[in-house]
Order: structure tokens, then C-alpha cells, then sequence
């Protein structure tokens, strides 16, 4: 296949194209342009589903890539020169992160046709939709940093404008207001991290920063104190923070609820917040450089467990999955962690599709029943079966049950996790990291189960609710998209075997295409490197030799051959361990919301229970002290400080001493200097009233004050 | 053992007190008792630098013209503290702004 | 002997009534021991060999100033003086209150600082040069008033009696 | 084309006499002449734009004619790649504040006469070669913003009017020191005001002798300029007038104001601090950047604290032009010409956000976020004012450095210049770029989110003349955030000169 630039610019300018029409001319188009919006996004999914299958459907080569560039602005002049470059960089990773995007984006459109139609807002909500998708697929296909801070920033504002949605609720205000502000503390640190590997590398061009990894350029070079790597490490894994809501910059997320629910779908679960974990992944030999693993991973095993804790006590429908979010995302930084680099793209991928899913289905629930309050639902399996299917295979994913997709990555992280925890043969410490991940996995399968059980079994518990709920009937833009969704948690697309494991393959030869497709960047192997220029056509004409040819062509060495027998124990007794701890969760979930045998223990462990509806006081803290009691006396005292005090006494002050001045100069001149002037007495009475009315406040006793303390002050310089 | 200091010193307390008063007081005549006490002060000293230094009694007749200036402003600060109290119905030094501006 | 026993009386009479003017909470006896003080520093006056200016002291301060106080604060007591409302410290709200003695103290403590700074410097600026004797000064404050200082004389005559007049004018009713 | 900039430089003027020739009543006539004249003027400046050659680094399109022979005073215009960007804004600008002053009601006459009398001495600013025209313009131009502020402004207008004028003023009599001081040196026996003859560090060695001591020429009269430039900044110490002089100044002067006469005091660092007393300037660009990092960092926190949304752009325009230092502390290509890039964008971002306040108080006549009571001034002006509501978040965003919109490639270029130069400085300036979108998005939610206020419910959205000029500053923000090749390729000829002979020293 070649590649032109005809066949990679659809992908993103389809839909920024359906934005810019819709946004100027969408009310006068017929379904006010939503047709649009869905057709943009479908032109972009052949096109993206064309690269893929080039990219998986050839010969397995796992660093080939696609890389063009263009100019954008050159300001090099007299002896100076800066250039700064944009372009695509395509690489299997890509290929399929864009075919994913594409995916859930088309069918979360062709959703939103059915679950906004009745919204006066209908048309501006494709419109905000478009951007994000055109957005998002930019940040996918950019090749810098640079591109992706944009693109990352433009992703915030269709975020900040969707959760803010509906704008007549003061609390849509506050909550999009907090969801920009804590990426934005996020970002930041990105930028600065941008900023700081520009200086070295000169560009902040994958291909360049993996080639200045390779050389060693980084070695010894210091900022601050600390080693370069380091800080521009951490400081883009800040960005990863921020938008994958992990801890501490977690509190927006469940707030970001707020908006419509496709929106959650697609912004809030599948892509965006998946786009943080993107750039971790993308940057993961510069963490490696910089020796963050371990605090990476600890910071994803911290998100992993604890949002999974705070997800139990929650009774929102939306919230749940909000909290499971989060605690999915830490999975998959904790997989960027342990170094687990495949399996942590897997996750996003197959999370994307399920809790995509899953919010569609809650969308469904939202639309049909107007309540996402569980404990006013129950029993909508007989009204709702088709979103009770989808979703309950969904939950089965998520729970990590054999089978489904869930499984097979989650799986791989935790095997991962252990391994390098525990059998890597690093400090015992490190144990904590798989320890939490396992008790996040029980959480997780106990938490979705009780939603399910809430949701649909048992009897229901507000009979206004459900008598009101409609019959689902099959329909296109309804339930179609969840249940095609719902084909795609099951684990064979992405291991190639039904299991997981080696064996009941489907694939034949190109099962586990995936792992095979997937790896770290080896960065030595972009040294050297030239850059295409973005007109020239490219063809894959390198990638179709055999792999053992073109392995030796390229000196192509395998995966670095680690501690065999200790990573494939380590997978064995993950996956067992996997197994039970999902069934456990289920059954203690069935126990308690089905049986009834087993009561809830949120009353004997009470203070525990009110942290957790808290969510371990964070937003308490964030925004009642930090804000309330930090920020914003500090700013107001600031600003009087300015106003009140320097400008009123130092400025102001100033010149009322020049305005003594000047009277006291026309007094000199009225009386010394011109002597005859008969009115001098008059312009000395008015100086001396003006002094006066300066000191005078009126208070005798400050006048003694002042006096004895001038005195004093006096006695002092004189005689010191 | 009586040397000028120890007049200095008696004169200095006094002085300081008298201050204190007229600051911390909000009373008009307490004010006025504080005033005395400075002056009385003042004039101690210039008696006892008579003795001590200039040897004659200029400090003397500085002392009783001090004696006269603080009869006479005793009574003329009492004829306005009646007065002031008869406009306002009270002596609190704070009420007594209308000079102000 | 007796000297030195006079002066030191007359000293602890003075100092410990001006304190007491300071902290007492009744302005009648604020007056009573400004009385004190004014008859002690009237006996320090006689130490130092003043006798003329310690009558004077003693007749013009004793015998009119301080009944001249007495009679204001019995006329001005009003409300502020009956008034049972009392501040933190206990005093009548006119008597002060925590606040202005803290400013006073601040204030107080900075000049005596002062105070001992210059008191510091005196060194052996002069000792006592008492030869013993001691002979009345009243005749020569009489020559003096009536020489050297004649001019301030009259000035001061011209005051008490611009001062009497005012006083009177002043404190007199208005009709309305 | 010859003379092309004495037209536009006196075009303005004479739209101002014929707008003084027109009778007394006829407001419409008023209001059409002006705008015709400014409309007139903006073409020019784009006919200039089109007569540029980008790739002169020096002065072009000179005219030189005596003036004052005896002193070897010229009138002297050029134009190079810094000032034009400025040049097309004040075009541009004063364009749209004539189509925003349509309401004016009181002594229409005077007010659109001074609006163009101030364009003409603006442009008299940029254009001048020699220093004393120079100084002439820089200093005329305080009167019609004297009266401009002080007749048609709000309730304590005459207070802001005289303290501007003032703090100015002295800014500028020290900065005479100076340009005498200069004038004296210059050629060393052919004294001159030309501002060209001086560039080039020809002052290094040179010292003078005050009060029995020698000082450093160049040191001396660094900060002599540097106190009038900077007051007109503003930078930190001295940026109280804005805020005063903002609120009190009808719509049209405050949008002036923020997008073009505060670009004066920085373009003065780039023609005359930076290129006349080069070694200075390098030895000073820490306390030029730590003064400009203050700027950002206390300007972003005052504004967080205001209650009134037009204080509060006020002080947004203290912490932006504060990065506009720091980027030109850096004294490298990507922080200077973030540096310029900035003023021009700010210029664009800023005025929007000035010309939205206007026409919001047009309905609301007060600017409360939050009314001294407690109350919320507004409410619900997303659902009330649509279209507002859109333009503003194009404005606010644009203002704050969304990628995409124009603010943030010239902060990310300065960005990209400082970090080498100070590091820990860009660190804390980033937390400005922080609090930026704080204030903004804070005071946003505040307005427009929520019920519509009872009071609210009363307004129009924009009207179609509203719309018209917000439209083009619209458009300059979105293209130039994402082509800003346009601006760039004009400056980066001339401050890639600027930046080779800083980089001498």
C-alpha cells in the first residue's frame, strides 16, 4: 500500500472538516449535520482500517514506521536558526490505536444520533464531538511532542466545553471548571518537560528523542539539580497524570460525569484519558532513562486500588464506572510500570472497547429509565435485554473472567506485575505493586457485579421507575452499537487463542498478533534516521520482505532474553490467582445483592465507608483548602495589598510628597523669593493646613504617639 | 550619693509615666493629670541642672514660669473639658474630632 | 543625713504616686495621688535647695491646680463615670483599655530607652557640690524677676490673665 | 512606493479635520467619517504590508526630510520587521474601535477627533528614525488619552487620567535624560538624533562623569530608557496605573490601550534599549526577566482576586506583557521572536476580551463578577447571549494560550527561549501560564454558567454591527494560531539581526 498523504490527511481532516461546517452552517443542514459528523468519522474509519490491515495484515516487522515532515514555521534569520517541524508518525501502535479510535468513535456517534436526539443543544454537540474525534486522531498520527501538547490541549477544551454541556446547571459549571484546571496542572509540567527536552534534542521528534536516548546524550546532563531524564520524564508523565486521572490529579474525572453520556463514552473512557497512557507509551524509553518505572508503577498501583475502594460505595450508575475508569487506567500505567509494554496497550485497547460499552449501556439505562440512582433501579433484565447482554459482557471483560478481553490483558499486567515485583529480584518493596493490583482486580470484579445485580436482577425497587421504562426494540443507533461492541470483549480478537493461554487458537499463524505487533521501541535502532519530506510517497516495499530477511538486513535482534522460567512462573501463578480472585469477587458480590446471606459491610466498617463516599477527601482538600482557604485569601490579600497599599501609598503616597514639594517650592518662591508678595502668609496658612490635613486623623493621642516616637527617633540619629 | 542622675533618672520615670498616661487614658482630665506630670517633670530637671551645673537659679525661675504655664492651662483645659461636656455628655478623648477636616 | 533620708522619701512619694496615677481605676484618686507626686517632687525640690519654688510648688499645684481637677471631674462625671460597664481590664471605658496600654507601654518603653541612651552619655558630667550651707533663694529669685527676667514676668502675668478670662468665657453656659 | 508612510502617519489627522469641519448634529456623518478614515488608514497599512521586503533585516521604506536643521533634527520614518507587525495591529485596531464606539453619545466630535489624533501619534511612535520625533510622538500622544480617559470615562475618571498622565510623564522626562545624554555622543562631534547611527553598541567603552565619579555610559542610560520603557509596559513596580486607567477608560480607549500602547513600551526595549546599549542589556536581561516573571506571576494572582471583569483583563494584560519580557530576556531567536509574536497576539486576544466587556456593559452598564454584596453580577449569560457567549470563549481561550489559538506559540516560543537561559524561571512561569486559565475560566463560570439572572434576561445578543468587529479579530486569532508563518516571516529578518548583535556580547 502506498502512502501518500492522500491516504493518511483524511483520517484527521474528515472530521475537522465536518466541525468546521457544522459549526458555521450545521443548523441550516437537514438532522442539523449530525449525518455529517457520523459520515466523517465512518470516511475515517475505512482509511484508518485500511492502514491497519497493511500494518498487521503484512509481514510481522515491529519498528517499521511511517514518518513524514513539514515545516510549519522556520525562523531562522542572519546567524540564528530554529526551525520547529510537524508531521505523522505511523507505527503499528498507531495503527491500531487509530483503528480503535475510529472504531468506538463511529459507533459512540451513531449512538449519540439516538441518546441526544431529544437535546436542544443536538447539533452543537456533533460539533463538539467532531473536534474532539479530529483531535484525537491528530494527537494519534503526530510525530512530536509539540503536536501531541496541542492536539492534548484541544482534546481538554472539547472536554472542558462537553462536560460543561449543559451550561443552565451551576454544577456543570464548577465540575468542567475543575476537569480543565487539574489537566491543565498536568499539562504544565508537559510543556515544561516539551520545553526541556528541545534544549537538548533540539526537536521534540519521537524519532529524535529515541535516537538521543540511544547516543547518550542524555547521560550527566543535569536541570536543577537532577538528571535531565528525570525531570523531563517525570514531567511529561505529569501530563499522563492529569488526563489519565491518576493519583493525585484523579478528582476531575468523576466530576467529568457531568456531561452527556456519549461524551463520557467516548472522551471520558475510551480515548482521551486513554491518550495519557498513549503518551506514556510513547515516551517510555525517556521513563526508562530517567528510571521512573518504579515510581510509575507505583503511582498506577496506588490509582489501580484505591479508585476500585472508592468505586464501592458508590450508588451513582455513572460515577462507578467514572471510579472503574480510573482504577482501569492505573492498571495500565502500572503495566507502563513493571514494563509490561504490550500488555498496557492491550488494556487500553480492549478497556476502550468494553468501558465504551459499558457507558453506552448506562446511556441506555439513563434514557429509557431518566434515573442512574441503583438503588432506585433493579430488575430491567426483562426490559432492557439487548443492553443487559451488552453489558453484562462487558462487566464479564472487566472483571477479568477466561475468555474475555479483560482477561487476557489484565492478566498480562498482573503476571507482569508479579514478576517484576517479586521475581525480578528487586527490593522486596516493590511487592506492594502486584499486591495492590491483585486486591484492585477483586475489587473490581466485586464492585461491577454489585452494579449489575443492582441494575438489572432481583425485583424492582421503584416501581414508578420501571413502569415508565419502554420496551428496547433492536435499532440501529441504539443497541446495534453496543452489541457490536460487545462482539469485540471477547479475548480471541486480541491473543489470537481463546484462552489466553497457547492453546484453542483461532488465528492460526498469526496468533498473538498483537504481542508480536506491539513492543517497546528498541531505541538504538532510530539512529541515523532520515526524515521523509511529507509529500513523498511511501511504500511498505521494506516491511514486505520476510521477516528473517529483513531481520537480517536491519540487524534485527529479538526481545532481549530475560529471565524466561521466572516470567512464565510468574504468568502461571498470575493467571491462576487471576481466575479465583475474579470468581471470588463475583460470588461475594451475588452473596451479598442476590442472597442477601452475606450483609453489606459498609456499617462495620463505617469510618472507612464515609472516606470512601468522600473519595478519601481529595476533592475536600483540593478545593476547601488549597482553593477556599490557600488560593484565594492569598490572591484577595494580594490584590489589596496592590491597590490598597502600594499603589495608595507608595504611588499615591509619592505623589502627595511631590505635591508638598511643589507647594512648598511656590511657598519658597511666593514668600523668600519674592518677598513683596502679600498673599504669602496665605500660601504658607495653606501648606501648613495641607500638612496638617495629611497627619490629622483627629485622634489626639495618636499626635502624641507620633510626636514622642519622632522624638525618639530623632534623640536616636543624633546621638548614635 | 545624691548626684544629678539620680535626679535624671526620678525625672525620667516621671516624664515616661506622665506619657503612658496621656497615651493610654481616654479620660480628657486624665489626660490633663498626665500633662501635669510631664511638666513636672521637666521642671525637676531644670531645677536640679541649677544646682548641679549651671550653679545660679535661672533653672528656678524656669521652674515657677513652668508652675505658672501649668496653672494657666489647667484652667483654661478645665473650662474646655466642662464645656465639651456639656455638648457631648461624656469626656471620651475619641468623641473630640470635630476639628477634623 | 536628713538630706539624704528626705530625698529619698520624696523620691519613692513621687514615683510610686505617678505609677499609681497610671494604673489606678478611679479618676478621683487618679487626682488624689497626682497630689502625691506633685508633694513629692515639691520635697525633691527642697533637696535641692529650691525652697522658693517648692512653696510655690506646693501652694499653686497642691492648693489650686489639683482642686481645680477635682471640681472638673465632679462636674464631668456623667455617664462615663457612673457607668458600671467596665472593660477587659476592669477600668471604666474612658480609663483606657488594653489596647492604648499596650501602645502606651510600646511608647513608653522606646523613650525610656531613649532616655537611658542620653542618661548613659552623662558620664561625670558633675557632682554634687554640696558645701553644706544652704541659704534662702528667695531673695534673689525676687531680684531676678524683677531684672534679668522681667520681660517673661509680664509675659506670664499677661497669660494667667488671659487664661483666667478665657477660662471663665469659656466655661460659662451659653444661653440657647 | 515613496511615501507611503507619511500617508499613513498623516491620513488619520486629516480624517480628524475633517471630522472637526463637520457641523455640530450631525452625528452619523461623524461616525462615518471617522470610520471611513480609519478604514482608509487600515488599507494603507495592508498596502504597506504588501510593499514589505521581508528578507531586509535593516530599516525600510525610509523618508528623510530636515526639520530642524540647526540641530540636525530630522523627520525621519522607516519601518522594519518589528514594527510593522505593530504597525497593522494599530491599523487594524482603531478600525474596529471606531465600528465599537458607535454609541458613543456625549461631544461625538471630540471624542472620534482625539481617537484619530492618538492613531496618528501611534503610528508616529513606530514609524520614527529620529529620536527627537521620537520623543514628540511619545509624548503627544499622552494628550488626547488624557482627555479621551478623562472626559469619556467612568465615575473616577479624572483620577485615573491625571495618574496616567503622570506616571507616564515622569517615565518619560527621565528617559529625555537620555535621549540628551545620547544626542551628545552620538558620531562624537556630529550630534544627531538618529536612532539608526546609534544602533550597534557604539557606546561600550564610552564613560561620563556625574558627581565626581565615572560611570559606565551605556550602564547609566540603560536604565534611564529602561524606567520610561518599562513604566509603559508595564513591568512590576510600576503597573498601577493600568489597572486604574483601564476601568475608567471608555471601551474603545481601553482596547487602545491594552493592544497597542502597552506594545510601545516594549518595542522601545527592541529599537532603542536593546540595539543602542547591547552589552547593558545582556549584563541586565536577569533583572529585565526576574521583573518580567513578577509581572506574570503577581499579575495572574491580582487577577484571580478581582471582582470586576474589566480589572481583571487589566491585570491579565500586566502577567502577559510580563512574558513578553521574559522572552525577550532570553535574547534568542525563539524568545524573541516569541517575544513579538506575543505583543501581536496580545494585542488581538486582548482587544476582543476589551470590545466583549464593552458591549456587555453596553446592556448591563456595571461589570460585577461578583457585586461588592455577595451577589453574583451575572448568571447565565451562556443560555441569555449565544453568540456572545461564543466569541468570548474564543477570546478568553485565545487569551489564556490554548494551542490552536494564537497566544500559544508565542508562549510556547518564549517558553522554548527562556528555559536555556533561566531555568528555574521558566519553571515558575509556567505556574503563570497556570493561573492564567484559573482567573479566565474562574470569572467565565461565574458569568455565564448557571440560571439567567432576572436581570440578565433583559439582554440582546450581539446585533450584527457587534458581530462585524469581532469578527476579524476572530479570525486573526484562529489563523494565526495555527499559520503563523505570516507574522513570523515578517519580524524574524529583523530581530534575527537584533539577536546576532546581542549575541556579540
Amino acid at each position: 500500500m502506498e502512502y501518500s498523504i492522500g491516504n493518511i490527511a483524511p483520517i484527521f481532516l474528515c472530521p475537522f472538516f465536518a466541525f468546521v461546517i457544522n459549526a458555521f452552517f450545521g443548523k441550516k443542514l437537514p438532522r442539523q449535520g449530525d449525518w455529517l459528523a457520523v459520515l466523517a468519522i465512518f470516511i475515517s474509519f475505512i482509511f484508518s482500517l485500511r492502514i491497519f490491515l497493511d500494518f498487521a495484515g503484512s509481514t510481522f516487522a515491529t519498528d517499521y514506521y511511517i514518518h513524514k515532515v513539514f515545516n510549519w514555521f522556520d525562523l531562522s534569520a542572519g546567524g540564528q536558526t530554529f526551525k520547529v517541524d510537524m508531521g505523522i508518525y505511523i507505527d503499528n501502535m498507531g495503527a491500531i490505536m487509530l483503528l480503535m479510535v475510529t472504531g468506538v468513535a463511529t459507533l459512540i456517534h451513531l449512538f449519540s444520533t439516538w441518546y441526544m436526539h431529544d437535546d436542544p443543544r443536538y447539533g452543537r454537540f456533533f460539533v463538539y464531538v467532531s473536534l474532539f474525534t479530529s483531535a484525537m486522531l491528530g494527537l494519534v498520527l503526530s510525530d512530536n511532542l509539540l503536536s501531541v501538547f496541542i492536539f492534548w490541549e484541544l482534546m481538554g477544551f472539547c472536554s472542558y466545553s462537553l462536560i460543561g454541556f449543559y451550561y443552565e446547571k451551576e454544577k456543570a459549571g464548577d465540575a468542567s471548571l475543575k476537569a480543565f484546571m487539574t489537566t491543565r496542572v498536568g499539562d504544565v509540567f508537559f510543556l515544561l518537560g516539551i520545553v526541556a527536552i528541545w534544549q537538548l534534542v533540539g526537536s521534540v521528534n519521537f524519532v529524535d528523542i529515541y535516537a538521543a536516548i540511544a547516543e547518550g546524550k542524555f547521560v550527566g546532563q543535569q536541570v536543577l539539580g537532577i538528571s535531565l531524564a528525570t525531570f523531563a520524564g517525570f514531567c511529561v508523565f505529569m501530563g499522563t497524570i492529569g488526563k489519565s486521572a491518576q493519583f493525585p490529579l484523579q478528582v476531575w474525572l468523576p466530576d467529568a460525569m457531568m456531561g452527556p453520556t456519549p461524551c463520557s463514552a467516548l472522551i471520558h473512557a475510551a480515548t482521551m484519558v486513554a491518550a495519557g497512557v498513549y503518551l506514556s507509551l510513547r515516551t517510555y524509553p525517556l521513563m526508562v532513562a530517567g528510571e521512573l518505572t518504579q515510581f510509575i508503577a507505583l503511582i498506577g498501583a496506588i490509582t489501580a486500588f484505591g479508585a476500585a475502594t472508592i468505586a464501592l460505595v458508590q450508588t451513582d450508575l455513572k460515577a462507578v464506572l467514572a471510579f472503574s475508569t480510573i482504577s482501569q487506567l492505573g492498571y495500565m500505567v502500572m503495566g507502563v510500570g513493571v514494563g509490561s509494554y504490550n500488555a498496557a496497550f492491550m488494556h487500553l485497547i480492549t478497556h476502550a472497547v468494553f468501558k465504551a460499552c459499558l457507558f453506552l449501556s448506562a446511556g441506555s439505562i439513563i434514557h429509557s429509565v431518566h434515573e442512574q440512582e441503583m438503588p432506585k433501579l433493579g430488575g430491567l433484565r426483562k426490559k432492557l435485554p439487548y443492553t443487559f447482554i451488552a453489558m453484562m459482557c462487558c462487566t464479564l471483560a472487566i472483571a477479568g473472567v477466561p475468555f474475555f478481553a479483560g482477561f487476557v490483558s489484565k492478566d498480562r499486567i498482573l503476571g507482569d506485575a508479579l514478576f517484576w515485583g517479586v521475581f525480578a529480584g528487586q527490593s522486596k518493596i516493590w511487592a506492594i505493586v502486584p499486591i495492590l493490583g491483585f486486591a484492585g482486580a477483586f475489587l473490581t470484579a466485586f464492585y461491577m457485579f454489585r452494579m449489575m445485580f443492582l441494575t438489572f436482577f432481583g425485583k424492582p425497587r421503584d416501581h414508578h421507575i420501571y413502569d415508565h421504562c419502554h420496551e428496547e426494540h433492536i435499532s440501529f443507533n441504539s443497541n446495534v452499537p453496543l452489541l457490536i461492541l460487545t462482539v469485540f470483549t471477547l479475548g480471541f480478537w486480541y491473543c489470537g487463542t481463546l484462552t489466553g493461554q497457547s492453546f484453542g487458537k483461532v488465528f492460526g499463524s498469526k496468533t498473538e498478533w498483537f504481542k508480536i505487533l506491539v513492543e517497546a521501541p528498541r531505541v538504538e535502532r532510530f539512529v541515523g534516521r532520515t526524515r521523509e519530506p511529507f509529500s513523498a510517497v511511501d511504500t511498505r516495499v521494506k516491511a514486505e520482505l520476510p521477516k528473517a530477511v529483513y531481520e537480517h538486513q536491519t540487524g534485527y535482534v529479538g526481545p532481549a532474553a530475560g529471565d524466561e522460567h521466572g516470567i512464565h512462573k510468574a504468568h502461571l501463578i498470575g493467571a491462576i490467582a487471576s481466575i479465583f480472585i475474579a470468581f471470588g469477587g463475583i460470588f461475594l458480590a451475588f452473596l451479598m445483592y442476590i442472597k442477601g446471606s452475606v450483609k453489606p459491610l459498609a456499617d462495620t466498617f463505617s469510618g472507612w465507608t464515609t472516606a470512601l463516599k468522600n473519595r478519601y477527601y481529595f476533592d475536600d482538600f483540593y478545593v476547601g483548602v488549597v482553593i477556599q482557604k490557600g488560593m484565594i485569601p492569598f490572591n484577595r490579600f494580594l490584590a489589596w495589598f496592590d491597590m490598597g497599599v502600594y499603589d495608595r501609598f507608595a504611588i499615591d503616597g509619592w505623589a502627595k510628597v511631590n505635591r508638598v514639594a511643589f507647594r512648598a517650592s511656590r511657598w519658597f518662591d511666593d514668600v523668600v523669593v519674592d518677598a513683596i508678595g502679600v498673599d504669602g502668609t496665605g500660601v504658607a496658612v495653606n501648606l501648613f493646613n495641607l500638612v496638617l490635613r495629611i497627619v490629622q486623623s483627629g485622634k489626639i493621642q495618636f499626635y502624641f504617639v507620633v510626636l514622642i516616637l519622632t522624638l525618639a527617633s530623632y534623640i536616636w540619629t543624633i546621638n548614635l | 550619693m545624691i548626684s544629678l542622675a539620680s535626679y535624671l533618672v526620678i525625672s525620667m520615670i516621671l516624664f515616661v509615666v506622665g506619657l503612658m498616661v496621656m497615651i493610654a487614658r481616654k479620660n480628657i482630665v486624665a489626660i490633663l493629670l498626665g500633662i501635669e506630670l510631664v511638666l513636672n517633670a521637666a521642671a525637676l530637671n531644670f531645677v536640679a541642672y541649677s544646682k548641679f551645673v549651671t550653679n545660679n537659679l535661672d533653672g528656678h525661675i524656669f521652674a515657677l514660669f513652668i508652675i505658672v504655664v501649668a496653672a494657666a492651662e489647667a484652667a483654661v483645659g478645665l473650662a474646655i473639658v466642662i464645656r465639651f461636656f456639656q455638648l457631648k455628655e461624656t469626656i471620651h478623648i475619641d468623641e473630640a474630632t470635630q476639628l477634623r477636616n | 543625713m536628713f538630706l539624704n533620708t528626705l530625698f529619698v522619701m520624696s523620691a519613692l512619694l513621687t514615683v510610686v504616686c505617678a505609677v499609681l496615677v497610671l494604673t489606678t481605676k478611679n479618676i478621683m484618686h487618679s487626682c488624689v495621688f497626682l497630689l502625691g507626686s506633685l508633694i513629692g517632687i515639691a520635697g525633691l525640690y527642697a533637696t535641692l535647695g529650691a525652697d522658693f519654688v517648692a512653696v510655690t510648688q506646693v501652694m499653686v499645684y497642691v492648693g489650686g491646680v489639683v482642686i481645680l481637677m477635682l471640681f472638673a471631674v465632679m462636674l464631668t462625671g456623667g455617664k462615663d463615670f457612673i457607668s458600671k460597664a467596665q472593660n477587659l481590664m476592669g477600668l471604666a471605658p474612658t480609663m483606657g483599655n488594653t489596647w492604648t496600654y499596650a501602645v502606651a507601654g510600646l511608647v513608653g518603653l522606646v523613650f525610656l530607652l531613649t532616655n537611658i541612651q542620653l542618661l548613659s552619655r552623662l558620664g561625670t558630667m558633675s557632682k554634687l557640690k554640696n558645701d553644706g550651707a544652704f541659704e534662702s533663694t528667695v531673695n534673689k529669685i525676687g531680684h531676678l524677676l524683677v531684672k534679668d527676667h522681667v520681660l517673661s514676668f509680664e509675659i506670664s502675668s499677661v497669660l494667667l490673665l488671659g487664661a483666667l478670662v478665657g477660662a471663665a468665657i469659656i466655661a460659662r453656659p451659653r444661653k440657647q | 512606493m515613496n511615501g507611503l508612510l507619511s500617508m499613513i502617519l498623516w491620513a488619520p489627522i486629516l480624517g480628524m479635520l475633517a471630522v472637526l469641519v463637520i457641523p455640530k448634529g450631525n452625528d452619523n456623518a461623524t461616525r462615518w467619517t471617522a470610520l471611513v478614515s480609519t478604514a482608509i488608514t487600515f488599507a494603507l497599512t495592508l498596502v504597506l504590508y504588501a510593499n514589505f521586503d521581508q528578507s531586509i533585516p535593516g530599516v525600510q521604506l525610509t523618508e528623510t526630510l530636515p526639520w530642524i536643521s540647526q540641530f540636525h533634527i530630522f523627520y525621519k520614518l522607516g519601518i522594519d520587521g518589528i514594527s510593522l507587525p505593530m504597525t497593522l495591529l494599530n491599523g487594524l485596531l482603531f478600525f474596529l474601535c471606531i465600528m465599537s464606539s458607535w454609541t458613543v453619545e456625549k461631544n461625538l466630535k471630540g471624542y472620534f477627533a482625539l481617537l484619530l489624533m492618538l492613531q496618528s501619534t501611534v503610528f508616529g511612535v513606530f514609524f520614527s528614525l529620529d529620536f527627537f520625533l521620537f520623543y514628540v510622538y511619545w509624548e503627544v500622544m499622552l494628550i488626547p488619552m488624557f482627555f479621551l480617559i478623562g472626559v469619556w470615562g467612568g465615575e473616577n475618571r479624572e483620577y485615573a487620567a491625571v495618574k496616567f498622565f503622570l506616571y507616564t510623564f515622569f517615565g518619560s522626562i527621565v528617559m529625555l535624560v537620555g535621549i540628551i545624554a545620547l544626542y551628545y555622543a552620538t558620531g562624537k562631534g556630529v550630534d544627531s538624533f538618529d536612532i539608526i547611527a546609534m544602533h550597534g553598541g557604539k557606546f561600550t567603552d564610552m564613560t561620563v562623569h556625574i558627581f565626581g565619579t565615572d560611570f559606565s555610559f551605556e550602564r547609566l542610560f540603560f536604565w534611564t530608557m529602561f524606567l520610561g520603557f518599562a513604566i509603559k509596559v508595564p513591568v512590576f513596580p510600576f503597573h498601577t496605573w493600568l489597572p486604574h486607567a483601564h476601568v475608567q477608560a471608555p471601551t474603545a480607549v481601553s482596547v487602545i490601550l491594552a493592544g497597542v500602547l502597552l506594545k510601545m513600551g516594549t518595542y522601545g526595549f527592541l529599537r532603542f534599549s536593546f540595539p543602542i546599549f547591547p552589552a547593558a542589556s545582556v549584563e541586565y536581561s536577569t533583572i529585565i526577566g526576574v521583573l518580567g516573571l513578577i509581572s506574570v506571576i503577581y499579575g495572574a494572582l491580582c487577577a484571580m482576586a478581582q471582582d470586576d471583569i474589566k480589572k481583571l483583563i487589566a491585570y491579565s494584560s500586566v502577567s502577559h506583557m510580563g512574558f513578553v519580557m521574559m522572552g525577550m530576556a532570553a535574547m534568542n531567536t525563539q524568545g524573541m521572536n516569541g517575544a513579538v509574536l506575543q505583543m501581536f497576539n496580545h494585542g488581538t486576544s486582548t482587544a476582543m476580551m476589551f470590545l466583549l466587556i464593552g458591549v456587555l456593559y453596553e446592556r448591563s452598564h456595571h461589570r460585577w463578577i461578583v457585586r461588592p454584596d455577595g451577589t453574583k453580577g451575572f448568571g447565565g449569560l451562556y443560555t441569555q447571549m449565544p453568540k456572545y457567549s461564543i466569541i468570548f470563549i474564543i477570546g478568553m481561550f485565545a487569551s489564556m494560550g490554548l494551542p490552536g489559538l494564537s497566544g500559544f506559540i508565542s508562549e510556547a516560543l518564549i517558553f522554548l527561549g527562556i528555559y536555556p537561559k533561566f531555568t528555574t524561571m521558566t519553571v515558575l512561569a509556567l505556574i503563570g501560564l497556570l493561573l492564567g486559565a484559573a482567573y479566565l475560566l474562574w470569572a467565565f463560570k461565574r458569568m455565564f454558567f448557571g440560571e439567567v439572572n432576572d436581570e440578565v434576561k433583559e439582554y440582546d445578543d450581539m446585533n450584527l454591527r457587534e458581530v462585524a468587529y469581532m469578527v476579524p479579530l476572530c479570525i486573526c486569532v484562529v489563523v494565526f494560531g495555527i499559520f503563523p508563518s505570516p507574522i513570523l516571516n515578517i519580524m524574524k529578518a529583523s530581530v534575527g539581526q537584533l539577536v546576532d548583535l546581542l549575541s556579540k556580547y
